[in-house]
């Protein structure tokens, strides 16, 4: 169904949208199944699992040991022999646990087979700070996955995505992985009923601007559009697109923009170094180089591990002023 | 009851203490009474009782000061398991390592945290033991031999067996202890480091607190063993299990397999059956979906604590009021503790960059 | 001589055939007659025999393919453990998963891997069975059922116990086979994928083919066990344990196995002791140091094909002639494979960036 | 020893450097030891370990399991009680067994811990392709380091940097990868003997130049080096910056040579995509955007899994050909 073509919809927290994404594959993919830690009787420690047990059984809501190497085998293994399998991650920082799964097996196998194999599968997991959940259960790795050929990328920013994303994720022939954002859970936005997609790869403008481009994904595309609220009222008419996805990154969308605008700010949780904000930064210049008016400035976390403290956290996540005070710095305000 | 064990050779099966098993807690939970026979002194007794009333305490505080919005982020209490950590710590000094999990303030105070920066830690301000930079899931303290709580799963058994390395590298008569969760022996890490552990004959102990559940996830649903101290004989070393809720059957088992490493024996997996009170995570304990409220009323017949207690009194090691005033001072620790913690600053933005990197005065 | 085994209840004590042991080959050599009682057929003897003549020849004309500078990157020989491959695979269909190691042709050709696409990818043609991208590391056809080699240790664990956990799901009869090697035993991965097989009850053998060595690294110096099936019951599955030169001792154990697990009855670790004629990589065998020339002279006296020879002339299965006349065709085969894939063409720069991702068309 | 008072030196090769650096390290701290698998028989199968075993013993020279895990984990505990290990992971590619504990632990403790925990633990592993040994032993995954706080990443380019940064790892009280390339092991070249640093964090001028600045790490240094010769034919005289360190990563140097040139290729054996080189380019432009006479540009992997054929990875492999190539393109040629 193409995004146009929107059913009924009702307000709905980005948690029950995860929930409705995966219920309707479940429901219309009859070789999917839902594997991961305390994904069927707890209904997943963020309760987006809630009632698929009920519904759909213990053969395809799947309760799994602690074991990431294990559950991501599952996958790799499932998803290679015929099955759709989805697997949850139930915290992104956990990756380094089932990496070798994710880059060595996951994303390469069909490359290694002579595109003899096919690995429908779909990973969910969870990103982002502001929980005081510290150092191991705050990061933001997308610039890791990002990095690999055969791998899908994608971060919703808000409900209606995180839901039609995941059905397109599910629907997809290759790996993907949904990056959730555990701040965001509690969101609420209107969802259409019944199933859609939201397209993997395609950026999304959310606010038309013409003084200059702010390219966001995940949970800062909310920060990005508060920026953009405030700095309507000190004159700067800002553009805000969300990436929507990091793998395969829609830079046409962005490179338009900043045609246009022809300055750039990049955003991301992760920290700045090394972060996915550098490739996007590099993609911009090498292909509207002429139409930049200042450098391609990045806000993004500093270099340090996420701090448990609240007082530290709160200064550690981009937020809309630390925006607003790189949009004035970029525009030499 | 002393818990029965065996520094088994290799392949021997794995023995078995009475130990309750975590579904069958009813049935078993009927103990012969105390004997003090060739047993621990009287001080050490008394000490261990201190460790799990402090224990205690220190994890309904913290539960209530969560609620109370002072304490932000995931605190999984220790409530109910206190007579592994207070056991097995009872052979340790502050030269012995020990590695802990997401449930780790009970190991920490065992091993002699201060109420004061472990509050403060848990409040995210800069008295903390951390600086307010690790909070719950990473409290440590390398004064006092602890590599800290460990927000992931599976994380401290490798960095333990890493420890066990340094000391037999630097010839030295101190072990490590890594406790880990039923839930954490299905990690590939705690395999890895069991395996070293064994081939090097490392002072490293294996500490499996046995609740039953990994978060929501019962044992029997999580793997087909009823007894983690089985994996041992896969590894080459001794398998033990014990009473978790006997703190004298589990300093004993303990001391044993400590004994042991310390003197080139290396390794040994002690799975100590116990059981926690309270949610995976926060203070709620009944009325939830995945265990029944009569498991954990059967438990707490059991409880750690107050069995011990009696046992103390029977032994004459400790009278009634004896332990009351314990438990006053205790309570006072406490409170000082929170008040502490409530008063300290939190740490300023200017420290947000400093100890990522140990650079000249960094 | 068949192999004792127990499809044993959890916990039951791992029970050993009278299989050699790598460091005392030479002492436990002596074997018993060959007998047949309601053993295999003739047709399957006759198949197991052609497939260990396939392998070894591949694998000897694949070394000397590559000193002619013919194969690039690296080779791992399975010369010397043709009777786990053949052995296993013979109770297999195209419709039974098997995952593979480093060392993974053998495997390939036991499942019914034809010689001109294997050497085609071997010298990284694109006629080969990963037209080219993969080579000996990666060697794979979904068609037979083989999901690759890996070249990662303790890679095809995980992903045999999703092979399996699929059929499950799909309520087939159908299995699948992880083999991996004795160093592989220590992979936290192998571990995991165990634990799981075992607590889902999947339709999974893990084949765990002991050669004594993790590249330079003896049994002995890499676990402090001797037997990896000694883990078995540390996840509440059977553990086997076979002489892994011996065909039919493989062929019974595996066939038991493997019919359980068709039955639902769940995962078995199956051990098969075996050794490696050549070096870890490449073709060099003798005169290197962390084995000795002896003990690779004492298990070739063990030589799987050799004897298995001796014994179907004995049973009168197959004669003299009949066994050179396999050779011979099999040895023609290869010439032809070589001379194949030595004319095919190299895949060319356009194809770099297909079978990236799985698009319409790619 | 500071850098300029080399003392004897004879044509060694990069292995062999390797081993010195190993056996210096060895000889000086007494609190060190190396462990990975193969390393002490085998003296590693890149042979950089040969002769530690006899002269230091299996205490200090230990062979392993295969068990990533505990081999990190092992560098993690040991490091932090009092030793100095010198960890060996035999190929990057592996690092995806024990993500968790490089990433989660290792990399983090210290800060974790308030600053209490010292981790002065070296990694030593193999990077790079070119052997056809395909795609889960050809990788470049510096990129994943370098975004890691806590974390140091050095990818010495020759012999004498390979020793001297050995040395500097060793030395240094934080946690360093050391990413060695195995294309490079046989380059000889004149080491000193006895024990010398090479400054980690610190890039390095390989070549003096006015049109434009090459910037490359590792192996690249040399086919940069390479097309800069060429390009001198061409009447272009190119800057090659050996980058050394990509964790720190000396931006101070690149900025001033662009500021001289205003023109700047990156190179990386990493795929393009989320390389180290987006960041890198980002940093340029964000710090000499007035200087700029063109976008700066990047030579870097396509985006597939390493190829095994020769025929593809020979493609595969940004090489001298490549970069002149792509400098004719920066140039407007
Ligand atoms: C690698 C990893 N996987 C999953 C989690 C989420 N998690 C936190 S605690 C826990 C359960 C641990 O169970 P167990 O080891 O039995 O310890 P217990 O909570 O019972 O003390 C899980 C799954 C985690 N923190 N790390
Ligand atoms: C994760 C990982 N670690 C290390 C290696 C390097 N390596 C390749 S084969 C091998 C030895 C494997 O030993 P074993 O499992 O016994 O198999 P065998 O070679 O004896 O057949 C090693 C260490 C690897 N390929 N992957
Ligand atoms: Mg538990
Ligand atoms: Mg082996």
């Amino acid at each position: 169904m193409s995004e146009a073509a929107k059913p009924q919809a009702r307000e709905l927290p980005y948690v029950m949208a995860i929930n409705e994404g995966i219920r309707e594959v479940l429901r219309e993919q009859q070789d999917a199944f839902i594997a991961g830690e305390d994904v069927a009787v707890a209904g997943s420690v963020y309760g987006y699992c809630t009632g698929l047990l009920d519904e759909f059984g213990p053969d395809r809501v799947v309760d799994t040991p602690i074991s990431e190497k294990g559950i991501m085998g599952l996958g790799v293994g499932a998803s290679a022999t015929g099955c759709r399998p989805i697997i949850d991650l139930m915290f992104m920082d956990f990756i380094g646990e089932c990496m070798d799964e994710v880059a060595n097996q996951m994303a390469k196998m069909r490359f290694m087979f002579g595109g003899k194999a096919t690995l429908p599968v779909t990973v969910l997991t969870m990103g982002g700070a502001g929980g005081s959940l510290a150092a191991q259960h705050s990061q933001s790795l997308e610039a890791w996955l990002a990095h690999l050929p055969g791998m899908k990328v994608c971060m919703p920013s808000d409900a209606y995505d995180a839901k039609g994303m995941i059905i397109s994720a599910c629907r997809d022939d290759n790996p993907v992985f949904v990056v959730l954002n555990k701040a965001s859970l509690a969101m609420t936005m209107e969802v259409p009923e019944g199933p859609y997609e939201v397209p993997l790869g395609e950026a999304c403008v959310r606010r038309q601007g013409t003084n200059l481009t702010i390219v966001a994904f995940g949970r800062m595309v909310h920060e990005a559009m508060a920026a953009a609220d405030k700095l309507k009222d000190l004159g700067i008419d800002a553009e805000v697109i969300d990436a929507r996805s990091v793998q395969p990154f829609d830079t046409a969308t962005v490179v338009n923009s900043i045609k246009k605008t022809h300055r750039a700010l990049v955003i991301h949780e992760a920290v700045k170094f090394g972060g996915i904000g550098g490739e996007i930064t590099a993609q911009i210049q090498e292909e509207a180089f002429d139409y930049l008016d200042a450098p391609v400035m990045r806000v993004a976390a500093p270099f340090s591990p996420v701090p448990f403290s609240p007082a530290l956290e709160q200064v550690y996540i981009p937020n809309a002023e630390s925006i607003i005070a790189k949009v004035k710095e970029t525009l030499e305000l | 009851m002393a818990a029965k064990k065996k520094p088994a050779a290799k392949k021997s099966p794995v023995k078995k203490a009475a130990a309750p098993k975590a579904k069958t807690a009813v049935a078993k939970a009927k103990k012969a009474p105390a004997r003090k026979v060739k047993g621990p002194s009287d001080k050490v007794l008394k000490e261990m009782h201190l460790k799990m009333v402090r224990i205690r305490r220190f994890e309904e505080s913290a539960g209530k000061m969560m609620e109370d919005g002072k304490i932000p982020g995931a605190l999984h209490l220790y409530v109910g398991q206190e007579a592994v950590a207070a056991g097995v710590m009872q052979h340790l000094s502050n030269q012995d390592w020990i590695t802990s999990t997401h449930r780790g303030h009970g190991h920490l105070v065992a091993k002699g945290g201060e109420f004061k920066p472990m509050f403060a830690e848990l409040f995210g301000r800069a008295t903390g033991y951390c600086k307010g930079k690790g909070g719950s899931m990473h409290i440590s303290s390398m004064d006092l031999g602890m590599l800290g709580a460990n927000g992931i799963v599976g994380g401290g058994p490798p960095i333990a067996m890493g420890a066990a390395f340094s000391n037999k590298f630097r010839k030295n008569k101190n072990v490590s202890v890594a406790f880990f969760g039923d839930g954490a022996s299905n990690e590939g890490s705690v395999h890895e480091a069991a395996n070293m552990a064994a081939l090097y004959k490392l002072p490293c102990i294996f500490v499996c607190e046995n609740n039953g559940y990994g978060e929501y996830t019962s044992q029997a649903r999580h793997q087909a063993i009823v007894d983690v101290a089985d994996r041992a004989a896969g590894y080459g070393m001794p398998g033990v299990i014990c009473d978790g809720m006997d703190v004298m059957a589990v300093y004993e088992a303990a001391g044993e397999a400590i004994e042991r490493a310390r003197n080139g024996g290396g390794p040994t997996l002690l799975e100590c059956k116990t059981y926690r009170y309270y949610d995976h995570v926060g203070v709620r304990g009944m009325g939830l979906n995945y265990r029944t409220d009569e498991e954990i009323e059967a438990w707490k017949k059991k409880d750690a604590i107050e069995g011990f207690e009696k046992r103390l009194m029977q032994l004459g090691v400790m009278t009634q009021k004896q332990i009351e005033a314990v438990h006053t001072t205790v309570a006072k620790d406490v409170e000082e503790a929170i008040e502490y913690a409530n008063e300290s600053p939190y740490p300023g933005p200017e420290t947000l960059l400093e100890n990522v990197y140990n650079e000249k005065g960094a």
